[in-house]
């Protein structure tokens, strides 16, 4: 793989990181959203993979595998299953209406650049001068956390916020030892387990997620 | 301004206003074709156009002379930026008279004539008609604008010559995220300015879905010919501008006929599969609600601005 | 030339408000209007003299006030904002002379608008502070006596010049305090002193004298959040005079923030010029939301000025910027872009503010919802309103667009190598200047649109007549300049250098260059010839018309009803009226324009199900005004009741405060 | 999305062929501009909306007479006939006349089905105003109650000639 083609896959496999992350605020229907962000997973995977094969590090290649299936089949397919069982509406409902929180994703972008700069003007290799896309992701994954009233979409949020860390990694560190990526994927694996049973017990008791809602528990 | 640019431009011109009824009637068939008809030949476009105008021209009282002069400015404003868009070779002569914001610039005035003269209609739905026109004209802007800012950091220019010619000088730009973000932008836009599903419909008979043709409801015979074309016009435009900004490959840098055949077969050929693609994507998606399009432009808006991000961070 | 010129404005000057205090009212009418365009018409000889090369003229009054004298010093910066008061000022006052007969003929007023006219062209041309600070005070007290001019029978005036006196007294605290900080500083009155001592003013000194200037002349400019005076004071003085005070005195505002800020202070750091393009940027959406919105037709012009400031902010505040980050190319475009668009606005908003009156005297109203069919009516006054429409919506090929295309490219080609705050800065820049740009075509379809076109709304507008002879001759002459500065912006190429070289701290280097018709930017590959895109598009015009002229069309049909669907009665209260042209995107905007609506049902007493009456109203406030200025005035109000127990009447308590005062006077001076 | 797009490759083309050789019979009165481009204005006069489903069955993908060059249009200025169905009613009495004032010449006006011929079952109903052809002149009348798209579109191909 010469230098350009490096440089152009590696720029739109993160670049479509955030795009999709962009898209998951757009998006009205929970199951285009958990759809989305298995695309954003195939596409982190699509990162490490190009990183991986430019300099020659199997185990990273390995990881991107893994990253690929766990990220952009196994949790989006829980997720899915999640979304699938409740009988509540499957739209997404927002504190803050689509136009707003896409500018307001805008903005998060550039302070993302904004932030970065002093790390980007450090080292000039294309991975570093991606990282901002990797802060960006993780900003916008905690807008959507923080703006969204489904406990589904909350779960979603952390999802994103967590392929945003593991692209920061990916790029700044040039590769993640394959124990770190392990523990780390387990950890999400057991998050999103644990919140899942939490939403399903709270579906049951009070027969919706919407976290507004919540607030009744806590007397 | 050399002779030879202005035979290039007098030519662009010409063989646009020769195609564009030709492009739409090839939507056309492309969507009758999907939806199991037969459909009308591809010169259908022109042969309606031709008994416009042998038709009777009527004026209502309300009326005024922007009712009359309006389709003329649409016309003009179109067909000279038939003439500055590098349909066939960078070496136009109007390449050096307006740059992109430019054309931006004169396709507004094109809409805000024909807004002004639905207005001048005086009926309830030429109002109506110009307002959303004009809603979606409004908040269309920042994400064109925005998107030359993307082009114009990755050539160093906002001339159409100069990006085309950069783009050619280095292939590879073509595929960098900037250009594929501001590419997607600007085909939201095209969808939206040119009144194409999901935004407008073109087929619609219910005034109230309205939005182009709302405007238009009050003219006739030679008047609405001109609108007509004009609005054909404007889609081979745009979608010109998309193929050949980000797809330049085809196009004559010189003035040689030989080549100049050749890069009119280029952009036919990228002209009918983008049209194509368009024509098809709409028999899969339905009209969105009017106020839901600020949404749509909103993202075409991001995508437009992560594309400048890009450009500036990434470069 | 440029001292005889300049006499010769203020000789005219004075013999017009001779005239207006003398003569009875016909002829005062007609001789204020002649002299005021002969004193305005010498100031702009003189500012195109110097424009063109004559070099800056000084002149030195030591004893014209006890404190300290006058000096004159008439630079090309001067020079550019004396012009565009010129080109609003001579055709307005001929405009005046038939305006004025059927309503402020008043002495007061008559007096006050010669008076108004020189000195705002006598604001630039100071060339020390204590001339400046004097001008200034005259342009605030004759323009305040203008405003007030139809305060006898009209409420709202008055209301308007209260907000007017107070704004522009905050504005004239302001200046005062930070021009006295930096002569005193700087150790000089003169200018020219200031510009010598300037490296003795600390950087925090010269940050606090910025940051007055910019609230001193912000307030004057109209820029967010000082503009609420703009909407009030604008619409309720005579029709010549907003056009003169929106074209031409709010300009000021620019001209003291650059003066001030980049020529005498020299520029500072990057923060002075992004304080000065947020400014823009806010002023620039909110003004043309507002604008967008208005159903007032003068408001709606109001508001477009700060819109326009705002976008004149950003050219000045992105040109601060790139010097500050090292790219004076770029800044000499940026600031030509800014200075063009001064002219630009001059000419094209004295038209439509010009064109407001004549359908004002026309019609007696100036609610766009009870206006329209004007254009079969008044049809000069419709033409030069469209090109003045076309012109402020940026469209080409009118001069709007020039200036906005400048603006743009300036910002667009700040290269990714600048300062983090100028990289993040541009796009949104790019953004807010492109909405503005399609808001604005929104707001004038709408202004044009309700206002001339289709049927009538009322009976008002049905017996509207086109106004006299004179007002014709004011809106023809501000479209020929509009069309003339269209089509000839190239030769502003070498005045614009000399208006760069004029401003030490911000700019150097030839931003435009040009071989006579096409506009080449200096440093930046693009080029635009406006000429060639006017010639071009008539000669579409024209193709076309041939084209279908040579088709077949068996003939026109003409005066039949319109295509109602059908209706059997269709009537002008099924058109459109501008709020309901405004409603969509309104709507878009309802986050940030928070509209108040009530919906009334009546239903009828027999039974619930039947409506008797909706009555739907909406209203929409000044935010700034609603959340800014309503609870500070509450807040001023309760300090004042509270000072009142200060104030009870007791000589000795009176006398305790005189004994208080000296006892305080006498430790501190010590 | 891929649902459709698997029923679009099944289904093809449904339009029915015109048989070989059945070329329309040209309807003299129809103007020369009209050949090969018709533009169709449909004015519901007071019909029972039999004659609409046909009416827009005939231009379904069945009998697709669109590929004879006929389009529906929104507005009587850009049509070039009016089909106007249904007895008149009295209140579609003015509306009618003004969307044939409202019509830029050469105009057609086509009567399709038997009320708008005779009015039909309507005839003398108290608030039927008489045939199409008492309140505007008709050029072409398309019989049945309710015409068969088939005839329809015959007769649209007698006006374009095609």
């Amino acid at each position: 793989m010469n230098d350009t083609a490096f440089v152009q896959l590696l720029d739109i496999a993160a670049g479509l990181v955030l795009v999709t992350s962009f898209a998951a605020l757009w998006l009205r229907r929970l199951v285009a959203v958990a759809r989305v962000i298995a695309v954003q997973g195939v596409a982190l995977a699509a990162v490490a993979f190009v990183i991986g094969l430019y300099e020659h590090e199997n185990e990273l290649v390995a990881v991107s595998l893994m990253v690929g299936a766990l990220r952009g089949v196994v949790l989006p397919g829980l997720i899915l299953r999640a979304v699938r069982a409740g009988d509540e509406r499957r739209e997404v409902e927002s504190l803050i209406n689509v136009p707003a929180a896409l500018l307001a994703a805008s903005g998060l972008t550039l302070i993302a650049y904004a932030a970065t700069r002093d790390v980007v003007a450090l080292s000039s290799t294309p991975q570093v001068r991606a990282l901002p896309l990797g802060v960006a992701v993780m900003l916008i994954g905690m807008l959507l956390i923080v703006t969204r009233r489904k406990a589904v979409l909350q779960i979603m949020g952390v999802l994103m916020l967590d392929n945003g860390i593991a692209l920061v990694m990916f790029l700044g560190t040039s590769g993640v030892p394959l124990a770190v990526e392990l523990g780390i994927a387990s950890d999400v694996l057991l998050a999103m387990f644990i919140l899942q049973v939490l939403t399903s017990r709270i579906r049951n008791k009070f027969g919706g997620t919407d976290l507004d809602q919540l607030r009744e528990l806590r007397d | 301004m050399s002779a030879t640019g202005i035979a290039v431009a007098m030519l662009q011109v010409v063989l646009t206003i020769a195609a564009a009824p030709l492009l739409v009637g090839m939507m056309r068939l492309v969507r009758a074709r999907l939806e199991g008809r037969v459909g009308a030949p591809i010169r259908q476009p022109w042969r309606d156009l031709r008994k416009l105008l042998r038709k009777e021209r009527m004026v209502s009282a309300n009326t005024g002379w922007v009712f009359s002069i309006a389709p003329l400015v649409l016309l003009a404003s179109a067909a000279l930026v038939a003439g500055i868009v590098p349909f066939l070779s960078t070496r136009s002569a109007l390449d050096q008279v307006g740059d992109l914001f430019a054309v931006v610039y004169l396709l507004l005035l094109g809409t805000v004539f024909l807004s002004l003269a639905g207005l001048d209609a005086g009926t309830a739905f030429g109002g109506m008609g110009a307002s959303r026109e004009m809603t979606i004209a409004a908040i269309a802007e920042p994400t064109v604008l925005v998107a030359i800012f993307a082009l114009s950091v990755s050539t160093g220019s906002s001339n159409l010559g100069a990006i085309v010619a950069a783009t050619l000088a280095h292939p590879s730009t073509a595929a960098s995220p900037e250009s594929l973000l501001a590419f997607a932008a600007l085909a939201v836009v095209t969808i939206a300015e040119t009144g194409r599903i999901p935004v407008d419909n073109p087929a619609t008979h219910l005034e109230l879905t309205m939005i182009h043709e709302a405007m238009i409801l009050e003219y006739s015979g030679p008047d609405l010919a001109m609108v007509e074309l004009a609005a054909h016009l404007r889609l081979v435009v745009f979608l010109g501008l998309l193929a050949n900004l980000f797809v330049p490959w085809g196009i004559a840098t010189t003035v040689q006929p030989l080549h100049l055949a050749a890069a009119a077969a280029a952009v036919a050929i990228k002209l009918v599969a983008l049209a194509a693609t368009i024509a098809a994507i709409e028999v899969f998606i339905a009209k969105v609600r009017l106020f839901r399009v600020p949404e749509l432009l909103a993202a075409s808006f991001v995508l437009a601005f992560l594309a400048v991000t890009a450009s500036f961070f990434l470069a | 030339m440029v001292g005889f010129s300049l006499a010769l404005a203020a000789v005219a000057a004075a013999l017009a408000m001779a005239a207006g205090a003398a003569l009875p009212m016909r002829a005062r009418v007609l001789w204020v209007g002649v002299l005021t365009a002969l004193s305005a018409a010498a100031g702009g000889a003189a500012a195109v003299a110097v424009l063109a090369g004559s070099g800056t003229f000084t002149a030195n009054y030591p004893n014209l006030f006890p404190l300290g004298g006058v000096r004159l010093e008439f630079d090309a910066l001067s020079a550019i904002f004396v012009l565009a008061t010129a080109v609003v000022a001579v055709p307005a006052s001929i405009y005046g002379i038939g305006y004025s007969a059927h309503g402020p003929a008043s002495r007061p007023v008559q007096i006050a608008f010669p008076l108004l006219v020189w000195s705002v062209m006598m604001v630039p041309a100071a060339g020390n502070v204590t001339g400046l600070i004097a001008f200034w005070e005259l342009m605030a007290l004759s323009s305040l006596v203008v405003v007030l001019a139809e305060h006898h029978h009209n409420t709202e005036a008055r209301t308007a010049a209260q907000w007017y006196a107070a704004m522009t007294h905050l504005s004239l605290l302001a200046i005062v305090l930070a021009l006295i900080v930096l002569a005193r500083q700087a150790g000089g009155d003169s200018f020219a002193d200031i510009r010598l001592g300037v490296h003795q003013v600390g950087p925090i000194s010269a940050g606090v004298v910025f940051l007055l200037t910019l609230v001193g002349f912000g307030a004057k400019a109209g820029v967010v959040p000082f503009h609420v005076w703009l909407p009030r004071a604008h619409p309720e003085a005579p029709s010549h005079a907003s056009a003169l005070m929106s074209g031409a005195m709010v300009k000021l505002g620019v001209y003291g923030l650059v003066r001030v800020g980049w020529d005498l202070l020299g520029g500072g750091p990057v923060w002075w010029g992004a304080v000065v393009v947020v400014v823009g940027l806010v002023s620039a959406m909110f003004g043309i939301l507002h604008a967008l919105i208005a159903s007032d037709l003068k408001r709606l012009l109001a508001y477009s000025t700060t819109e326009n400031i705002g976008l004149i902010f950003i050219g000045v505040g992105a040109a601060g910027m790139f010097a500050s980050s090292g790219n004076r190319t770029l800044a000499a475009v940026a600031l030509a872009a800014a200075m063009l668009h001064v002219v630009n606005h001059a000419a094209f908003k004295g038209l439509l503010f010009l064109g407001a009156g004549s359908i004002l005297s026309a019609t007696g109203t100036r609610d766009l919802d009870r206006l329209g069919g004007l254009a079969r009516r008044m049809p000069v006054t419709a033409a030069t309103f469209a090109v003045g429409s076309l012109a402020i919506a940026a469209l080409p090929p009118l001069n709007g667009f020039v200036s906005e295309w400048l603006l743009l490219q300036s910002l667009v080609h700040s290269l990714p190598s600048s300062a983090a705050v100028v990289a993040v800065a541009m796009p949104v820049a790019v953004a807010v200047v492109a909405l503005t740009g399609g808001l604005a075509a929104a707001t004038f379809v709408k202004a044009f649109g309700t206002a001339f076109l289709a049927m009538p709304r009322t009976a008002e507008a049905d017996q509207a007549h086109e106004s006299p002879r004179t007002m014709q001759i004011g809106l023809v002459a501000l479209s020929g300049v509009c069309i003339a500065l269209a089509l000839a912006p190239t030769v502003f190429a070498a005045p614009l250098q000399r208006v760069a070289l004029a401003v030490g701290g911000l700019a150097d280097g030839r931003p435009i260059h040009t071989n006579g018709v096409y506009l080449q930017l200096s440093g930046i590959q693009a080029g635009l010839s406006p000429l060639l895109l006017a010639v071009g598009l008539m000669v579409m015009i024209v193709a076309a018309l041939a084209v279908v002229r040579r088709g077949r069309v068996r003939r026109t049909i003409r005066d039949i009803p319109a295509w109602g669907c059908g209706r059997t009665v269709q009537t002008a209260r099924m058109e459109y009226t501008a709020t309901s042209f405004a409603e969509p995107l309104q709507r878009v905007f309802d986050d940030v324009l928070h509209p108040e609506i009530d919906i009334d049902v009546d239903h009828r007493t027999e039974s619930r199900h039947y409506v008797q009456a909706i009555r739907y109203r909406m209203h929409i406030r000044d935010g700034f005004e609603h959340r800014l200025y309503l609870p500070l005035l509450a807040a001023v109000r309760r300090w004042g009741d509270r000072a009142r127990a200060v104030q009870n009447g007791s000589i000795h308590r009176y006398l305790a405060y005189s004994l208080v005062t000296l006892i305080v006077v006498l430790v501190v001076s010590r | 999305m891929l649902k459709l797009l698997r029923k679009i490759v099944r289904t093809g083309r449904v339009t029915e062929t015109i048989p070989h050789g059945a070329g329309p019979q040209p309807f003299l009165g129809a103007p020369d501009p009209l050949r090969g481009s018709l533009q169709v204005r449909q004015v519901d006069a007071g019909s029972c909306n039999g004659c609409e489903a046909e009416f827009a069955a005939a231009f379904g993908p069945v009998y697709d007479a669109e590929r004879f060059g006929v389009r529906l249009v929104a507005s009587p200025r850009h049509a070039d006939a009016l089909v106007v169905t249904g007895p008149v009613t009295r209140n579609m009495a003015e509306p009618l006349m003004k969307a044939w004032e409202a019509t830029p010449g050469p105009k057609l006006v086509i009567a399709l089905g038997d009320c708008a011929r005779d009015c039909g079952v309507f005839a003398g109903g108290y608030g039927v105003a008489g045939s199409v052809a008492d309140v505007v002149p008709v050029d072409l009348e398309i019989l049945g109650c309710p015409p068969a798209p088939a005839d329809i579109v015959a007769a649209l191909r007698r006006i374009v000639g095609s």
